[in-house]
């Protein structure tokens, strides 16, 4: 038993903290810091330096210009990541549609997609929720009728997060009403410019636009934007949910969100002495340091596991419902360390370009917002009660 | 023993519900808070015929001499509705403050005002060091022949924004965090050197912080004797502690009922999701949590307008946690009872979430309340 | 509104008061304030001084010899009761059996029955539970053949509080398999001395013998012990549920036990200062503390509308479930409170005419031990989650 | 980065676990537990038989040369069957001091002992009014002309009723809680002036209180040099520490197994309660906290062994801290999951609860740990 890395692991580490000190650029590296609005040009401009490197499809075979990283690896460039404040990859082309299309798509959707995720000519979103269907995605309704050269598409989608960027949406439709629930599905590659489809951006709780409804109405979709076969677009929905299920915790992100809070502890004054001395401050902030210690080995445990040719089993669900509790608690707190400077809503300051003087702490503006805002992380992706049941699957076999 | 509302109670706070409920709608709501007032001033003026603004004043000042349990009528309907009307910081705070501290000149000169609704007032009594500790004031007030100077920076003043009138704290002498030498100064926001920045707030409200540069005032301005009103401010702060806790009862009672109707209402896997037994129990820790709220709002509201004691302090301090700690336990799990549907600004309960958590950074959080309430212990055994 | 008590209430109080410092055995409420066992002989000594008080039954009717006490009334004799340290009522025959016996008992059962409860000379256990039938009772196996003028009793009753004193048991058994689970079960009255039956304590964690096992073999039960109707048992079990809804949730003795927490907090040392002044632990008393007090105005609000000819509802599950736990967090902290010393199990000190010098605290033995015997506060009596199921009923309506 | 036993070290998991199958039966622990020395003599000359009781000393001193690693498999399962032998205090405790703190002398002396199991140590570092600060220390030694005399109590050590050496701390100078001025000190329990109040342990384990009446023992008693001990005391009981999470793990892994097991297997109201989302989720919530145990377990005993530092001390005080709230909760929730049965003294569990409870008192409970990491907060910054 060894916890500690390799010579080789502490090689590319070395190697990778080099290319994000020399490549990434400071304002971008800022803004995620601070939990502040990152725009498009800004995930583009970060891809394009990715890219460049060859880092960018981290989950794709070597053979389509993907980087051929082993689960360790990927680790370490998550952590790095997140200490140096890289943007969150957003996954929707790159890790969700692409995997697809390398698996099941035609020669000619590989060869007309993947390289333009790469280049980052394409921004794909998903079209998977449906009003009315959140974890129970085989009750979708959007229909989508073969009329020979083309599907005409009708019908919603929601929750399509970035979905006001993208030109391209993967959505799952219903092609067949007559069998059961989710033997009547189908995979659809649709344009997002294509006459019919309107996009309506939801606001959310915290007053920002991340998500939005995606309108279909007569909406021609040529036949060959299907991937692989008709009706068969629940099995490619499945592969993709158990495709990647390392990195869901969010550890990384909660390390570089507990040292953003330490620092700002250290900063607010509570009866004249900093925060993070106080004995009731300390000791919340100590548990959850704690708890995310633990949940961080849990993780190199997994990930172990995974290098070693295992799959992750419940493990993997368990620490996604840890992960996120820790986060929303680091969020918590980061909220709690203003007091009453969490009550203004001062919208000028969650822009990093903002140069007027701060209300209160340089970085207190966007920590209420960010708090409400990831209440979402114990609901998407599968919410904890779903991994929950998930877990009681696999542990108690009723 | 008896925990029923007299007759009068009652339609007092029916008189609130039906106003609320007819002018107060959600979408109504969302429009106020985004004019430039934050608030609707048609609302402000219709509490203000039916005598609510009047509510808590003396019957000589054109009162309805309530206690704090038809303070606690009125805040908790106003909180049904999420209002966004300044009744806890110029009726409850600030007509507390001068009606405690004032003169009967002073008070003469300005209640009549409050209590009709004319006057609106705000108060300023954090700073932005002072975390939720009001001793904590380095805002000083220097002696002139006039009055006063006053300078410094009074944190998050809600109402602050549209107040016709600000009471804020400032140290006549002592230390930084010492009890005594605070002084407490009323004064008209046009006066020369006074700055405020205005901001919305996260529940949807209106507010400033205040910078106070070598503002003169008269020294009519002092409000209660020099040195002397720490004991006034943590007097009223509690009144105000037990008015918002009737409020957060009022958003609480709100945001169960709405995830009750959703949890029948919404189907997953073929059912309603109200038949997982997990969010069965959720929702009945829930209503725990509110019958706790509850029973501190009364609690809270019977002794609010007693003379102070250690008894008040411990229960007031007890109220602000138990409503601080409830109410982020109703929102939080009301988000995660309803989904996604629950962060979306187009849907009420997001809303109600904010107000619940906002309530807890306004005076005190419940780690505030707790510490005091612990330093208060040994006076017990 | 008016949270306090009227003048009569007040004096009702006094009275209360008085009666217990000068008839409550000082011995006995020693005992009981420091949670240290209580012989039979303890409880029994004490019965006889409120049954001549004529304040033993607190639940009869009048014309039985009960007092007519208002649940105001009785609300504050148990709070004085819990603060004087009153041992706790055995229930099992005054509050139990013998409501069953006055509304559906023969006019024989009562004059039989009644007399021998108040003056002590009974002692009765019930006989409910069942091996592999915690909460879920309707499923009883005990059977009952009727044989003309006897019933012939086998089968295993659990669980049976204080059974080892007992000379009397009332038992729910099976009287008709024919039928649905509930509609076969009668309620029957049994001599303990009856031969066939034989009882066996019940060692539990904390190493006490409080709960037993009776076996029943072949038992002749008179036909005339039969309680109301043969088959009908289920409808007076009922009735004895839900005979009493309020004082379940432990508020007086949560008080009381609170007390004693923070005298002991009080003495025990950490870092040379009493442990109530260490800020972590002076905060966990806090928010106890506090906690209670709320409980305690919605057990008071619960009460008023009884008071006022209202049911208890969903509150009082509720408060259940919330005085429980409130209950067991105290005894957790007391049991904290000792630190190192909890580890010693010294039965001796236990007793209350130890003699011999205490190995730390003089009230530091039975800490442990009653934190583990609490642990049932949250099982018995209807679990929790049978509670919160039954508030779901209410509030839901699903 | 590899998480995985080296075979050797599966081997000797191996070898204590099939001890503990084949001669712990639940049965025979309750017999082991009432007997005079509370655990098995048989069972722990088997332990040395093989080598066990050497696992973690020097080769040269017969032992194994075992790291963090060998020594948390070896506790582990030695958790699962609650065993009573004093593994912990006499091997990894006692053995780790003189170690530590010995000349060559002394080290030749005791260690093969230890090794083997024939002496046995126990250890005590506590006193009445130290609540879990080693460093609060009244023992006092005095300096005489032969050596020293000792004066005052040691608080639960257990493994003292019948120990064949006791190591206790007192001080040669400094106040209550310096940390300098601390001293360990060897004897024999029969010398004059040694008095043990005996008692059983909640847990089912046997200990005692040590009274030291003007004991006098020689100069070769001292164990480090004068007034240097708080250090080692420290370290050594670090190392302790990764033990007792080992031994928890194992505790916890056993009660999850037989909770998962009755939910399978009980049946109410016609199915398995096991179909019951709430007892399946809080199943969840069990397994998700033994998960932290374990990776804490794992993370203690990889630095158990390494230089002291303050990532040594945060890791330590943190995995006591995760042990001690998910022993906690495991032992609460499995019970409750249980119902009646889980509170017999007869069936099992009841048994793994109570030791998951008094892991959290022994080597200082969830929040003395959180303290202490508390107060190595800023080091990270």
């Amino acid at each position: 038993m060894n916890i500690n890395y390799t010579p080789e692991e502490l090689a590319f580490r070395d190697e990778v903290r080099s290319f994000l000190e020399q490549q990434l650029p400071a304002d971008i590296a800022a803004k995620v810091k601070g939990f502040r609005h990152l725009s498009k040009e800004d995930h583009q401009r970060w891809q394009r330096i990715l890219s460049k490197q060859g880092w960018y499809a981290t989950h794709w075979p070597s053979e389509y210009g993907g980087v051929d990283w082993s689960p360790v690896q990927k680790h370490i460039w998550d952590e790095e990541s997140c200490r140096y404040g890289v943007p969150r990859s957003i996954p929707f082309g790159v890790n969700m549609v692409a995997p697809v299309i390398i698996k099941f798509g035609s020669e000619a959707q590989k060869q007309h997609y993947l390289p333009r995720i790469l280049s980052g000519e394409d921004w794909w979103c998903q079209g998977y929720s449906e009003p009315g269907a959140g974890s129970d995605l085989a009750s979708l309704k959007t229909r989508a009728v073969n009329h020979g050269d083309h599907y005409l598409v009708n019908g919603q989608k929601t929750w399509t997060t970035l979905g006001q960027h993208a030109n391209m949406i993967f959505c799952l439709v219903r092609t067949n009403t007559e069998v059961k629930a989710q033997a009547g599905i189908s995979f659809l590659l649709i344009d997002m410019d294509t006459p019919g489809i309107t996009v309506r951006p939801i606001r959310t709780i915290d007053g920002g636009y991340e998500v939005n409804e995606v309108f279909f109405e007569d909406v021609k979709v040529p036949v060959e934007n299907l991937v692989g076969e008709e009706d068969k677009g629940w099995t490619y929905a499945k592969y993709l949910l158990t495709y990647e299920r390392t990195g869901l915790a969010g550890i990384g992100l909660s390390k570089a969100a507990l040292s953003h809070l330490k620092a700002l502890a250290g900063r607010v004054l509570k009866n004249g002495r900093p925060l993070i001395e106080d004995t009731t401050f300390s000791q919340r902030i100590a548990k959850i340091e704690i708890d995310l210690m633990a949940a961080g080995i849990s993780n190199l445990r997994i990930i172990a596991a995974v290098e070693g040719g295992g799959m992750p089993g419940a493990e993997s669900s368990m620490l996604k419902v840890r992960g996120t509790e820790i986060r929303q608690s680091i969020n918590d707190l980061a909220r709690r360390a203003i007091g009453p400077y969490a009550l203004p809503f001062v919208e000028e300051e969650l822009e990093l370009d903002y140069d007027g003087e701060y209300l209160s702490d340089k970085d207190a503006a966007p920590l209420a917002p960010h708090y409400f805002n990831n209440r979402k992380l114990s609901i998407f992706g599968g919410s904890n009660e779903i991994q929950k049941n998930i877990v009681t699957k696999m542990i108690l076999g009723l | 023993m008896d925990f029923a509302l007299t007759e009068e109670q009652q339609m007092l706070q029916d008189t609130v519900a039906r106003l609320v409920r007819g002018e107060y709608s959600f979408e109504k709501r969302l429009g106020y808070s985004e004019t430039e007032l934050g608030f609707s001033a048609e609302f402000w003026q219709h509490l203000s015929e039916l005598g609510l603004t009047a509510v808590p004043f003396d019957e000589e000042l054109g009162g309805f001499g309530g206690t704090g349990v038809e303070v606690q009528s009125v805040m908790t309907e106003l909180g049904r509705g999420l209002c966004l009307e300044p009744y806890l910081q110029s009726v409850i705070l600030g007509g507390g403050l001068i009606a405690h501290a004032g003169t009967a000149a002073q008070q003469e000169h300005w209640l009549p005002g409050v209590a009709s609704g004319e006057l609106k007032v705000a108060v300023g009594l954090q700073e932005p060091q002072s975390y939720y500790n009001l001793n904590d004031v380095q805002t000083r007030a220097e002696k002139t022949d006039a009055g006063y100077t006053l300078s410094g920076r009074k944190a998050v003043v809600i109402g602050g924004h549209c107040a016709d009138l600000l009471i804020v704290s400032a140290r006549t002498s002592g230390d930084e965090r010492d009890a005594g030498g605070l002084s407490l100064f009323a004064l008209d926001p046009a006066t020369a050197g006074v700055e405020r920045r205005n901001y919305p707030t996260m529940d949807g409200a209106k507010g400033c912080d205040v910078v106070l540069n070598n503002v003169q005032v008269g020294a009519e301005a002092l409000l209660g004797d020099e040195g002397q009103a720490s004991a006034i401010i943590e007097y009223q702060s509690g009144r105000a502690i037990a008015a918002l806790c009737a409020e957060a009862v009022g958003v609480m009672e709100e945001a169960i009922a709405m995830t009750l109707d959703y949890l029948k209402a919404r189907k997953q896997f073929g059912v309603p999701i109200g038949q997982f037994q997990v969010l069965q129990h959720r929702m009945v820790d829930m209503s725990s949590e509110l019958e706790q709220a509850r029973s501190m709002a009364i609690l809270s509201a019977s002794v609010a307008n007693n003379e102070q004691s250690t008894e008040r302090k411990r229960i007031l301090a007890a109220a602000k946690n138990v409503i601080g700690r409830a109410g982020q336990f109703i929102a939080e799990n009301g988000i995660q009872s309803h989904g996604g549907i629950g962060m979306t600004w187009e849907y009420s309960f997001a809303h109600y979430a904010k107000r619940l958590i906002m309530i807890n950074h306004q005076l005190g959080d419940d780690d505030h309340h707790l510490e005091q309430f612990a330093g208060l212990l040994h006076v017990e055994e």
